[in-house]
Order: C-alpha cells, then structure tokens, then sequence
C-alpha cells in the first residue's frame, strides 16, 4: 500500500501517486475536456474504399447545411502545400487525399461546424465519387510482379519500402551448414493496435492577434510534435505552444502526428477561432497507427546438447499504406535485431522487407521498445521449438544458453551491446517461486489421464531508453531527454521535464529521484510536462524511455543542483567546500555532524544569502544524452489448462519476474507489469486486425478488436531481481513495457506446451478456442 | 458520435405507442432498453426519423406468474430477471441467461422485449425463449395477439411482428414438474455476443422422465433455433448416459452456423454438443438431487 | 426538448435536442467532464454514471430519457470535501493509472457496494466487466474496492493491513 | 468480394427478354424497395433504394450502367454507388441462350461492399448481399413474366394476383437455381 508523501529518501518506496487526488474526483484534464470559447467541432469524411481514384469531391450540400463553417478537401491543401505530411519513418503520408485513397478510412475531407452533430450530418452530404482499383491486402503477394504499385508517388516504382539486414550473414550460413541441428519456424506476430482508452484528439486554437498557435493535443511527444508542426505548416516554432494535457493512454498510438491535427489546425488558422477535433474508436482503429504485423521465419543452428550457435531471421513486415513506423531513423525495423535475445549466439543474421499494403499506416511501438515485441516473441517461440524437438525441458535449454552474468557488458551478434543482467538467477527464481518441478509432476499426472496443462517460460530481454545521440534520432532529432529543476526559496521545487507521461507516474516517480537526490520529500517536489512553453526539449515517452533518458537528466539535473548547493552550503557552515559532506538529507561538516543545514536552509540561502561571487537562485537544467541502451529482461512462467470441449484455454497461474534494474516505485512498477501483462494476454489470445479481400477492416471498433475486461483478465503475480544498469545514474532500466514484450511468448508456449503431446510445435496468435479445437480434434482429443 | 437527428416521441400509453408506430411505419424505430439501438444509432447505420420511447409505458414493465404461467412485460430489463430470486425455482433458464447478456452495465438498461423484437441470431433471450416454448405477445392497430416463439423469429433482425405492432409482453408456460436449466455460452472475451450458445430447459415427471425439454440454439443461424430433434429424443425418457448421449449428438443437426470470424460451422456445431452433454448432464445430477432430498 | 434532471443532488433544467446522449450533457452542458468517452460501441463503460442509483453507460441513454431522474456523476462522490472510501481506496492501492477509465469504475464500484457490501473477487470482476481498463491489469482495482468495502464497513485501519498483506503475498 | 449465381428459364422468345434486360425503364424497377429510378440514358439509370434491415435505416444512391456485350445473347450491368459512408460495387453478367419453348437467362453477380457496413455487419451483409442480388433477378423474372402476360393477354387472361406473391414465388424459385460461388 502507498507510503505518504512527506517522508525523507523517496527512492524506492511505494509512495502513493500524486497525479491520483485530481483522477479520482473526476479532475483530469483531458483534451475532450478543453472547452474554449467560440470553439468549432471538426469531423472527417473517410473513404469506404482501401483502394479507390477520387475522381470528384463535391461539397456544395455540406457547406449549405447548418452551422458549417468551413469544408476541407485535399485539394484545399495542395494549394497551401499540405495535402502530404511526413511520417517519423521518412516517408510522406497524405494528410487529406488528392488523387486516390489507399486504405479503407482514409482522410478524404474534413468539415468543421459549430457543434459536433452539425460537422457530422454535414460530413454525411460530401459526394465524393470513387473508382475503386485492385485492392493488395497480402504483404506476400505485394511483393510480386503481379501486384499494383500502389504508390504511384514515390520514386520507386516497388511495393518493397525497405529492405534491412543485420549480422554477419557469411559466419552465420558457415555455422548452418555445419550445425547438426537446425529447427526453423514460420511464426506471425499479427496486426495489433494500442487502443489507448482515450482516443486521439486535439483543439487547435490559433489567436490571429498574436499570430499564436496554442495547440492542445493528446500526446506523448509534444515537443517532437511542435516541431514537425513547424516543419510543416511553415509557422516559426516559438508561435507553436503544444499543450499535451492529462494522457488517457498512450502506449505509442500517440506518437505519430495525424491527418485530423493538421486539419483542426489548417481550420483555426483559416477561421481564427478554436477547432477541435476527437477521433471516434472506430477512427481511432481504423486509420491511426497500429502495430506489430510481422511474418517471420526463424532458424536457430544448434548442437544436439542443446547449445544454440546461429540464428537466422527473415521477416516481411506490412507497413500498409504509408510507412508511418515510430522508429529511429537509422532502424527501418526498429531495434527488432535484438532478436538473439538472453542468449549466447556465436552468429546471427537478420533480414527484414518492409511492404506497402492498402492498409493504415503503421507501425508505432505499442507498448514496446520499436519492434523489440516481436524480437522476443520470436525468439522465445523458437527456443521452445528447438526445446521440443531435443526433447529437453525449456527452462533447462534456457539456462545452457543465457548470457552469464560474467559476460556483461555483452556484445550480441547483432551489436547491441548488454548493460547488465542476471538471468540465471531471474530464472531460477521464477521457477522456485511457481514451485516448477511441482508443476511438471503435476503436468505428468494430467497427461496420464487425457488432460491437457501447460506450462510456459519465456526469459526475454528488452532494449530500452533510446537513445544514445551517436546512434538515435527521429527525422534528424537526437532522442536525448531532458529535466529542469528550479528550487524556490522556501525548498520547494518545479521540475520540468521533456517526456509526457500517460499513466506511467511521472509525477510521483521523477518527484521521487529528485527528492532523493535533493534530501527532500515527495511532496516538496511538483513535476510538470508536457508544455512545451515551459518544458525543456525532449524527444517524449514511448519505447520505456522516460526513466533511462529523462529518469538520467532528471538525477544528473538534480546532482548539478546539489553542486552548487555544496557551495552555498559551505558558505552557510563557513567552512571549505571540500569540509562539505552530503547524507543524503543534509550538508554537514566532515567530522561534524552535529553542524548541518538542509537543502532548505540552502535554498533560502540561495535567494538571500549567496556567497561573494556566485550567482543567485537555485536551478538547472540537464540534457541528458544516455552512452548506452539499458536491457531489463525478465523471466516469465504462465501455467494454462485446456478445455477440451470448447478449445477455451485458461490461464491458471501467471508469475512475472522482471528485472528493471533500480525500482523507483515498487508499488507503481508492480501496476505497470500487471498492466502490461494485461496487453501480453490479449495479444495472445484476443486480439487481431483482419482484412478481407476487398480491404474492409474487420476490427474496427471494441466489439470486434477485443479488449480484456476484468472477467476475462489472470490474476498476475509479481516478483523482482534487481541488477542495476551499470551506466544509468541511478541504476534504472524502465519498466512499462517487459511485461508486453516478454509475455505473449509465455502464454502461447504454455498452449503449445500442453498440446505438445499431439505433437504441436507451434501455433500462431491469437489462440482463439477455434485454433486449439481444431488441432484437438485433428488428433481425434474430444469430450 | 451522434445520431442523426430524429423526432423523440414518448408515449404515455400502449395505445399511443401504436397509433404513432402506425402513422410512422418505416421511418420509426421503438426504443426499449436502446442497448443495441442507440449504438447503431450513433455510428449511423441506424437512422430513424422518428423514434418512439416505450420508457414512460408503466404496463409494459415487471413480470407477473399467471395461471399459465409467467407473464415477462417487455419492459423488463435483463438485471430485473436476473435478480428475480423469486423465479429461481421455477423458472431457473431466466436468471441463467440473463447473466450471460453483454455486460451488468447494459443490462441495467437493456429491455426482453427490446432484445427479442431486435432478432439477433445471437439473442442470448431468444435462444431461451425457443427452450422454454415461450409465446410472444404482440399488440398492434388489431388488437393484441400471441405468437408461439418458433413462428417470430423470421430472419437476421427480422421479426413476424406486422407493420404497428410492438412486443408488449412473453409468456413462459408454467412447468408441469421438477425443473432444472442450463444456460451455456462461449465467447471471445466477456460480454461478447455468443461464439455458440444453448439454452437447455427440462421437466421431468414423478418418475424422473422427461415430461418437457426445450432446447434452443444461439448464434448458429439466421435467427435462434431449436434443437428439435434432441427435444424429441428426450421426451419420455429418464436422463441417462445414454439419451444424453444421443441427444447431445442431436442438438447440431437443428444449427446452421456459417463459418466467420468467431469459427468454422464444424466447430460452432461441436460446441453445440458438448454444451449439451455438459448441460444435460448437470442437470441430470441435479433434478437426481432434487429427487433424492425429495 | 425541455427536460429536468437532478444530477448529484442539483436540479438542472435544460433544453436540449433529443438526439444528444446523457455522456454529451453532462459534459458539455453541465460542465461534468469527470464523465469520459471512450468507445462508440458501449463497450468500454468509460461514461458509467448513475442512474436512479443504478449503473449505466451514459453514452448509451438519450439526456431525454433521464428527464425526471436522478443521475450521480463521478464529481457527485466526494461529500464535504470529503472523498469518497472507494476513491481513497483507489489511490491506496494505485488503481488507477492514466485516470481515464477511472470515473467509471468508481461509479460501478460504488454501485456495487451499495448492493453487496462485502463481494468476492470473483464478485467485483463481474460487477466490473462493462468497464474497460487498458493500464492496470485490474488486479489493483479489484484490491481498492476490497479495501473500500473493508473501510465502509468500519473496519478502517485493520483493512488497510489486511489488504496490504493480501498483497504482499499476491505480488 | 462476394459472388452469387442463377439461372432461369422463360418461356418466351429470347429477342424478347432481351429488349427487356436491356431496357432501363424496364430493368429499373427491378431493384427492389426503390424509391426513385430516374432513367438518364437509354443505358444508364439511377435510383435511390430503401436499405431497412432490421435496425439498419438508410438510402442507397447507385448509378447503373448497361453494356452490351454480344447483342442479343450477353450484356452487364455495372452499379456502383452508396449510402451511409459505405459503397456498392457490383457487376452482373447475363447471358441469354435459346431452350425448347423459350430463354435460359444465366446471371452472376460480384457484389463488393465497402466501408463501415462491411466492416461493422459481416454477420448481416453477408445474407442480406445475397438476398437482394436474387430478389433483382426475382423481379426480373416476375416482370418478365408479366410483360408476357401482357403480349398475351388477347389469348390467356391475365394471371390476377397481386405482384408480391408472383415476387415471392419466383424469389423462391430464383434461390432453388442460385448458389453462392464463395466469398474470394
């Protein structure tokens, strides 16, 4: 249960969260809540059609109904040089369609009236006359010679956007052909979206008097967004003040920048008066950024003792209709070449073939460290495959093959390089506490009666914090993140930051390091984001960033505060700086610790009484560029039952062991692995965005994208290692997202796991009861 | 999202509600619980002009047992039946399946009438409205009338009821005997309209036969079906392995599933009859506990 | 079309088209923007409100149709400034993360400990199951209404213990 | 996509079902629940249909244009439109062939719905896609039939009834001769 606010040394403590008191009183501040006078209600028209020519918009009735104030085509903007935008990913996306759509949902017009209702009766009345075009839905068939090139406005005239290679392809196929094993499996990690409960949204308020752009969005970026709103609308950056208010979710669906932002905003500057604009779920599904959606085929070489030696990857990967991936600019497929993942390949070779589909744009990193999902997925999947088909016990294969604790900093065949780690003793934790050797006996018992449990481990390890400013930028835009501290006379403190939480506890859990830092408590520590009037630059929270990037700038600011404190402190216990001792709580004389003064007295001091020749106040401010990734990884254990009648699989037992380095906030770290784990179970048995032929999405909306609900949703069960991250200031590796990334391999090899005696080896996600029937029944299992 | 706009009429009487239902035949909808209505509604599918309210007529609320049997107004709501302790006993398939309907929440609002009028194949009050061998109570400009519920069910949303005529009330007959349900569902995830379901209603005789079994199949087909086959291979017959057996084989052969997202037709058949042997036999056990306290 | 509700004890009158929902009332009229919107299909529960003490997805429900009725919004809950014991559980046991789907599940709480004051978990799971939380996993929330219901029965401080040793040996 | 197929056979000369298909005055009012045909060409006819399935209220636009393929024995119609934020594709062939005592007239439809009604009722469009495409070529025969009945008049009485029963009989008959090829 949370600790009170006002204690001494935060760190590491459960303190109740200090976002909580204005959420539970129905508070928050979100941006549907932004009400501003003379405001404006924005809707968008989008095309029933995946792929189709617009050969006529006609608008006249729209603008003739009531209370329309403004309708926009993509002709409007070509005039004004917006019809495009560009995408994190370097590509360009339409903001509203000219000549063609390209996926079914697409931005096709926008039209702006006085209330809501009104801009959605109105947007009914647009005439837009199609002709639709060969609709490609299979990334596979996209890739042949037969297939239309659906964008006819890039250069290349190839449905192929990239083609990516990471490792050492030569060692790698030397060691193949070699190896006296070798286990391959085609494995799909499918089409996901984040779903944030909030959906996308924004108010677009432009002051013609001021020439002034106050833009109020629901974002996880909102500096990167100021200055792609720069870059594109031709407005000076300082006359953008994005305001990103309390988050209802982000989980990387709120990264890219939208076509309906630029349109509230294009309708503000023509109108001068507020617009706003909020996605319905269905818009929300269907054309903003998803997910995932990688087919991949793994091969491990291994020797018949289990040892693995080389990996060999190839992946097709639907971007859909623009490459909108949230990925750093030098990683088409993000960080997905951690796929070798906690163990000790000698080689490995990694291929990936981005592809163009009649589809939405995508794919962000939902609640992962760009691509790092599907890296694990894949490599926990596999090492099963290989685990089954040596017949020996995973949890034994996994532990022949991990990186030792030795080995760190470790260097992967693919180049990362491993902070630190300790994934024996993660493991073996993991298996003493769900008593494993209990479970297996009892698996042997079941299976002797026709029963059908499982057990599954996987013991992945994740990339975070990007990133190092050597390797890491988005369009250009080094990911270091930043912090500025000012302390108030009386010791109180503001402390800005560069990232934008969503529900991760920035405000307590920064307060925390901070407070830590300055011998202060929680509740002397107020933390602001998402300003970006106010905030220093930061390249915002996706990918667990926030506490390698933002967590590092926040202490170093804090440290940097403390050094001139020391001074004053000197000055105010008239000794030598070098006589200054800091406990943590105070400065005291060397030898004396019966003369201290807080970091109060100090702040007081700082604005009344400074030493000759030092400048006044007490703040500062810190951009923190971190020298590495941090790689927490975990071991996870889900344990499942089979119901034979139905296929239904139940998820008796759930134990997630993570280890994240440094804990901040043990209370709000455990909520962010059950969180995650939440996502991990639906992703594995719930959830999937099908096409069918004609490129009608099939799951647009929470009828049929399906959502766990409390019903549905394990009871989880948590536990920690702590290996603190050698080159992060306070030891911290972020958190929010190990539970999604390492998760769904433990779900699906717990399925696999209990259908092993059939002789499964592998089955795709979602295990919907279907999956699992049909394979029960092709072996003649019945009830 | 809003609705388009339409004109909100609230009818104070039953009378009213028909003559408005008459006068705006096509262009109206009725409004009930407005729980699979109001969601059309808002994403625009659904675009009546005139929508008539039951909510303010008291005579279509609450449930009342007759000589027959039970009288459900249409307005009661899935939460009243669900909680009706009263009905346990003797109507034990209302409370079984009320709680299987979408979710607490929408079933606070969410009507019998409503549900049974919308005609979903997947109509959880449908599918044990055919197990219980209900009638549906209809009133239009013609007076009122009762169709048995085999006959109401016509298509995917499309009901027997004429042009001005609204559900007012359903009618469960009485059973003759010991009574005991079962109400079984599979669902993507909770709340979720059924995979497959069955609604499985049975009455046995003072010698532990089977005096009257109903047995109705949910999302298998255009409309709510009935397991006739299985019906009959029951009636008259203790409830044995056997006649479990064999009825359970039964049940699929009465379903049309079509093969979707949700599953093939095979395996929605499959569910069909294993939750019939689970059914069957649940109830078998306790009608057979029942008889033996007794 | 004129209507007259009583929301959170303060009788509103107001006219308003019959096609606007409850959720749009409340937070466009009357300025409860605690009430959220989360779905277009009444699949989230984001919206739940009171309805004559009853919970209901207010995004599904027309304002007219609460003519006459009493509504009770999540800003209807703290008394006297005083919270209330299911809010004060939920920021106990960090129930909450982005906020968002909390209105509504404090309003489903609270129901439910109107009806039923000592529920199970298997209890709260389904009086909860219309309401979508995407942050915590639910298993926080399912211990704050545990600890609400401890605390409204009287059981105060000994609830706090009990629960937080339940946790502890959960987590 | 979506297609469906049928045959039927009428007992009348095949110029004279031809004249018939491929007259829009004549073909127009086959589509069933219309509310307006307005005829623009002597191929192309628009007409504004009544969609009411269930709860499902609203209007469908759909412009349908006629070519002719082989004169006398193939032609197509292309009709193409929508309501509701959604569209309608659809293409059929007809193909006419001489049978002892009259006209085979083979149809195949391919039928493409897009947007938020394909998206949001599978369950519901699936049958209803094919309902309507039957209930067209149901009308067709029906008009057919009567058109005959016309020609004829001086030598049989009319056939009394009224149109629905004739609709529903050749509904009936037109969904024996029907199948649904699949859904590609």
């Amino acid at each position: 249960m949370a600790l009170r606010q006002t204690e001494l040394r935060p760190l590491g403590k459960p303190v109740g969260r200090k976002e909580d008191p204005r959420l539970i009183r129905g508070k928050g501040r979100y941006v549907d809540d932004i009400m501003l006078p003379n405001m404006l209600h924005l809707c968008v028209v989008r095309s029933p059609y995946a792929h189709a020519r617009i050969r006529r918009i006609d608008a006249s009735a729209a603008l003739a109904a009531p209370g329309v104030k403004l309708v926009l085509t993509g002709e409007d903007l070509a005039k004004m040089n917006l019809a495009w935008m560009p995408t994190l990913a370097g590509d360009r996306q339409m903001v509203l369609a000219t000549d063609k759509v390209l996926f079914q949902y697409q931005e096709v017009a926008a039209v702006v009236a006085e209330t809501r209702a009104q801009a959605e009766d109105a947007a009914q009345l647009i005439e837009v006359d199609y002709e639709p075009l060969p609709v490609v839905v299979d990334p596979f068939y996209a890739l042949t010679p037969e297939a239309p090139i659906l964008r006819d406005d890039k250069e290349k005239k190839s449905n192929l956007i990239f083609h990516w290679e990471a490792g050492d392809r030569e060692e790698t196929e030397a060691i193949f052909r070699e190896a006296p094993v070798v286990v391959k499996q085609d494995v799909r990690f499918p089409r996901v979206h984040p779903s944030p409960l909030e959906p996308c949204g924004c108010v677009a308020d432009y002051d013609t008097a001021r020439s002034k752009l106050t833009f109020y969005v629901t974002s996880q970026a909102p500096h990167a967004h100021r200055t792609v709103l720069a870059l594109v609308s031709g407005l000076p950056e300082h006359q953008i003040h994005v305001i990103s208010p309390d988050v209802g979710g982000g989980f990387g669906n709120k990264v890219p920048v939208y076509p309906g932002y630029v349109c509230a905003i294009v309708a503000s500057l023509k109108l001068g008066v507020p617009v706003k604009w909020i996605e319905t779920r269905t818009e929300n599904i269907a054309s903003t950024h998803f997910a995932r959606d990688y087919h991949m085929t793994a091969e491990i070489a291994a020797r018949e003792d289990g040892k693995v030696l080389a990996l060999r990857v190839k992946t097709v990967a639907d971007h859909g209709a623009f490459d909108g991936a949230a990925d750093p600019s030098k990683f088409p497929a993000g960080l997905f070449s951690i796929v070798s993942g906690s163990y000790d390949f000698k080689a490995a070779f990694v291929e990936v073939d981005g592809v163009h589909t009649n589809k939405p744009p995508g794919g962000v990193a939902y609640r992962c460290s760009f691509r790092v999902t599907e890296a694990a997925y894949l490599i926990e999947r596999v090492m099963d495959v290989l685990a089954q088909r040596l017949k020996m016990d995973p949890a034994e294969l996994r532990l022949r093959n991990f990186i030792r604790k030795e080995q760190f900093p470790y260097r992967s065949p693919t180049g990362w390089v491993y902070d630190s780690g300790d994934y024996e003793k993660t493991l073996r934790l993991a298996l003493e506490r769900i008593d494993y050797e209990e479970l297996r006996k009892e698996q042997a018992e079941r299976r002797a009666r026709g029963e059908f449990m499982g057990i599954g481990i996987s013991t992945f390890t994740e990339v975070v914090g990007a990133g190092p400013g050597h390797t890491f930028d988005i369009l250009g835009l080094k990911m270091f993140d930043s912090a500025q501290i000012r302390v108030h006379p009386t010791g109180k403190v503001i402390a800005r930051l560069g990232v934008r939480h969503q529900g991760q506890g920035h405000e307590t859990t920064f307060a925390q390091i901070i407070a830590e830092e300055l011998g202060l408590s929680v509740d002397d520590v107020l933390i602001e984001e998402g300003d970006t009037d106010t905030a220093p630059y930061g390249l915002g929270t996706y990918a667990s960033r926030s506490t390698p990037t933002a967590g590092g700038a926040a202490a170093l600011c804090a440290r940097r505060i403390r050094q001139k404190a020391r001074k004053i402190a000197a000055h105010l216990l008239e000794v030598g700086e070098d006589d200054v001792v800091w406990d943590g709580t105070a400065f005291s004389v060397q030898g004396l610790p019966g003369r201290s003064v807080t970091m109060k007295d100090v702040a007081f001091a700082a604005y009344t009484n400074v030493p000759e020749g030092l400048e006044p106040g007490l703040e500062a401010s810190y951009y923190y560029d971190p020298p590495n990734l941090t790689f927490p990884n975990g071991a996870y254990i889900a344990v499942v039952d089979i119901d034979k009648g139905t296929g239904a699989v139940k998820v008796r037992r759930f134990l997630a062991v993570d280890d994240c380095g440094t804990v901040i906030n043990p209370m709000i770290v455990d909520g962010q692995v059950h969180g995650g784990l939440t996502e991990g179970f639906a992703i594995a048995f719930m959830q999937d965005i099908p096409y069918d032929a004609d490129g009608n999405c099939l799951a647009p909306n929470w009828m049929d994208y399906l959502v766990p609900t409390s019903l549905d949703t394990p009871h989880w069960e948590t536990d920690r290692t702590v290996t603190p991250s050698p080159h992060h200031p306070i030891g911290a590796k972020g958190v929010g997202e190990s539970p999604n990334v390492g998760s769904p391999a433990a779900f699906v090899n717990a399925v696999v796991d209990a259908l092993s005696p059939l002789g499964v080896e592998h089955i795709d996600m979602p295990i919907y009861p279907w999956k699992v029937w049909s394979i029960l029944r092709a072996h003649g299992v019945t009830e | 999202m809003f609705p388009n706009a339409f004109r909100y009429e609230a009818p104070a009487s039953l009378d009213e509600a028909i003559r408005l239902m008459t006068e705006h035949a096509y262009d109206a909808k009725v409004l009930a619980g407005g729980q699979s209505l109001l969601p059309m509604m808002k994403l625009r599918i659904a675009a009546p002009a005139v929508l008539i309210d039951l909510g303010g007529i008291g005579e279509l609320k609450g449930w009342r047992e007759t000589e027959e049997g039970l009288r459900i107004g249409a307005l009661t709501r899935h939460a009243d039946l669900e909680r009706a302790a009263a009905l346990y006993g003797r109507y034990p398939l209302l409370s079984r399946t009320a709680r299987w309907i979408a979710d607490p929440l929408v079933r606070n609002r969410g009507t019998i009438g409503g549900s049974l009028a919308h005609a979903d194949p997947g109509s959880d009050w449908g599918t044990a409205m055919i197990a219980l061998h209900a009638e549906v109570e209809a009133a239009g400009p013609e007076g009122s009338r009762r169709i048995p519920i085999d006959d109401f069910f016509v298509d995917t949303f499309v009901t027997s009821l004429q042009e001005g005529e609204l559900v007012t009330a359903v009618h469960v007959p009485a059973p003759s005997g010991p009574v005991a349900a079962r109400y079984m569902k599979l669902e993507r995830k909770a709340g979720d309209f059924a995979i497959a379901g069955l609604a499985v209603h049975i009455v046995t005789d003072g010698d532990g036969r089977v005096a009257e079994a109903g047995i109705g199949i949910c999302a298998c087909g255009p409309v709510p079906l009935r397991a006739a086959k299985a019906e009959a291979a029951l009636v008259g017959r203790p409830l044995t392995s056997d006649t479990i057996a064999e009825a359970s084989r039964l049940v699929p052969e009465d379903a049309e599933p079509a093969d979707d997202l949700r599953g093939s037709s095979d395996y929605k058949r499959d569910l069909l009859r294993v939750f019939a042997l689970r059914a069957l036999r649940e109830i078998a056990e306790e009608l057979e506990g029942r008889a033996s306290i007794a | 079309m004129k209507i007259a509700v009583k929301v959170n004890g303060r009788l509103y009158e107001s006219d308003v088209e019959p096609r606007t929902l409850l959720a749009y009332y409340l937070r466009e009229t009357l300025n409860l923007t605690g009430t959220h919107i989360g779905c277009d299909t009444t699949s989230c529960g984001a919206c739940t409100v009171l309805l004559d003490g009853e919970p209901v997805k207010s995004c599904t429900v027309l304002a007219v149709q609460a003519n006459g009725r009493e509504v009770m919004t999540v800003e209807g809950l703290e008394q006297n400034g005083q919270l209330h014991p299911v809010q004060s559980a939920f920021w106990e046991a960090h129930a909450l993360q982005c906020g968002y789907c909390t209105p509504g599940m404090l309003m489903a709480s609270y129901a439910l400990l109107q009806d039923n004051p000592a529920p199970t978990e298997a209890e709260i799971r389904e009086a909860l199951s219309g309401n979508v939380c995407r942050c915590t996993g639910y298993v926080n929330i399912v211990k704050a209404v545990q600890l609400a219901a401890r605390q409204l029965s009287g059981e105060g401080q000994e609830a706090l213990q009990e629960v937080e040793a339940h946790g502890a040996s959960s987590n | 996509m979506r297609t469906y197929q049928g045959e039927f056979t009428i007992e009348k000369p095949r110029s004279q079902v031809w004249a018939f298909v491929t007259d829009p005055h004549r073909m127009g009012p086959c589509i069933p629940d219309l509310i307006e045909l307005n005829v623009e060409s002597e191929n192309r006819f628009r007409t504004l249909v009544k969609v009411g399935i269930g709860p499902v209220r609203g209007k469908f636009d759909l412009t349908s244009e006629l070519t002719v393929e082989e004169p006398g024995r193939t032609a197509s119609l292309s009709i193409r439109g929508g309501g509701m934020g959604s569209g309608v594709d659809m293409k059929a062939a007809m193909e006419l062939s001489d049978t002892s005592g009259g006209t085979v007239l083979k149809w195949r439809c391919d039928t493409v719905i897009s947007g938020p009604i394909a998206s949001l009722g599978g369950r519901l469009i699936d049958g209803e896609a094919r309902k309507i495409t039957e209930k067209v070529f149901a009308n067709l025969k029906a008009a057919l039939l009567s058109a005959a009945d016309e020609d004829v008049a001086e030598e049989a009485p009319a056939a009394e009834g009224d149109e629905s029963a004739a609709d529903e009989a050749a509904a009936a008959e037109a969904e024996e001769g029907t199948t649904a090829v699949k859904d590609v």
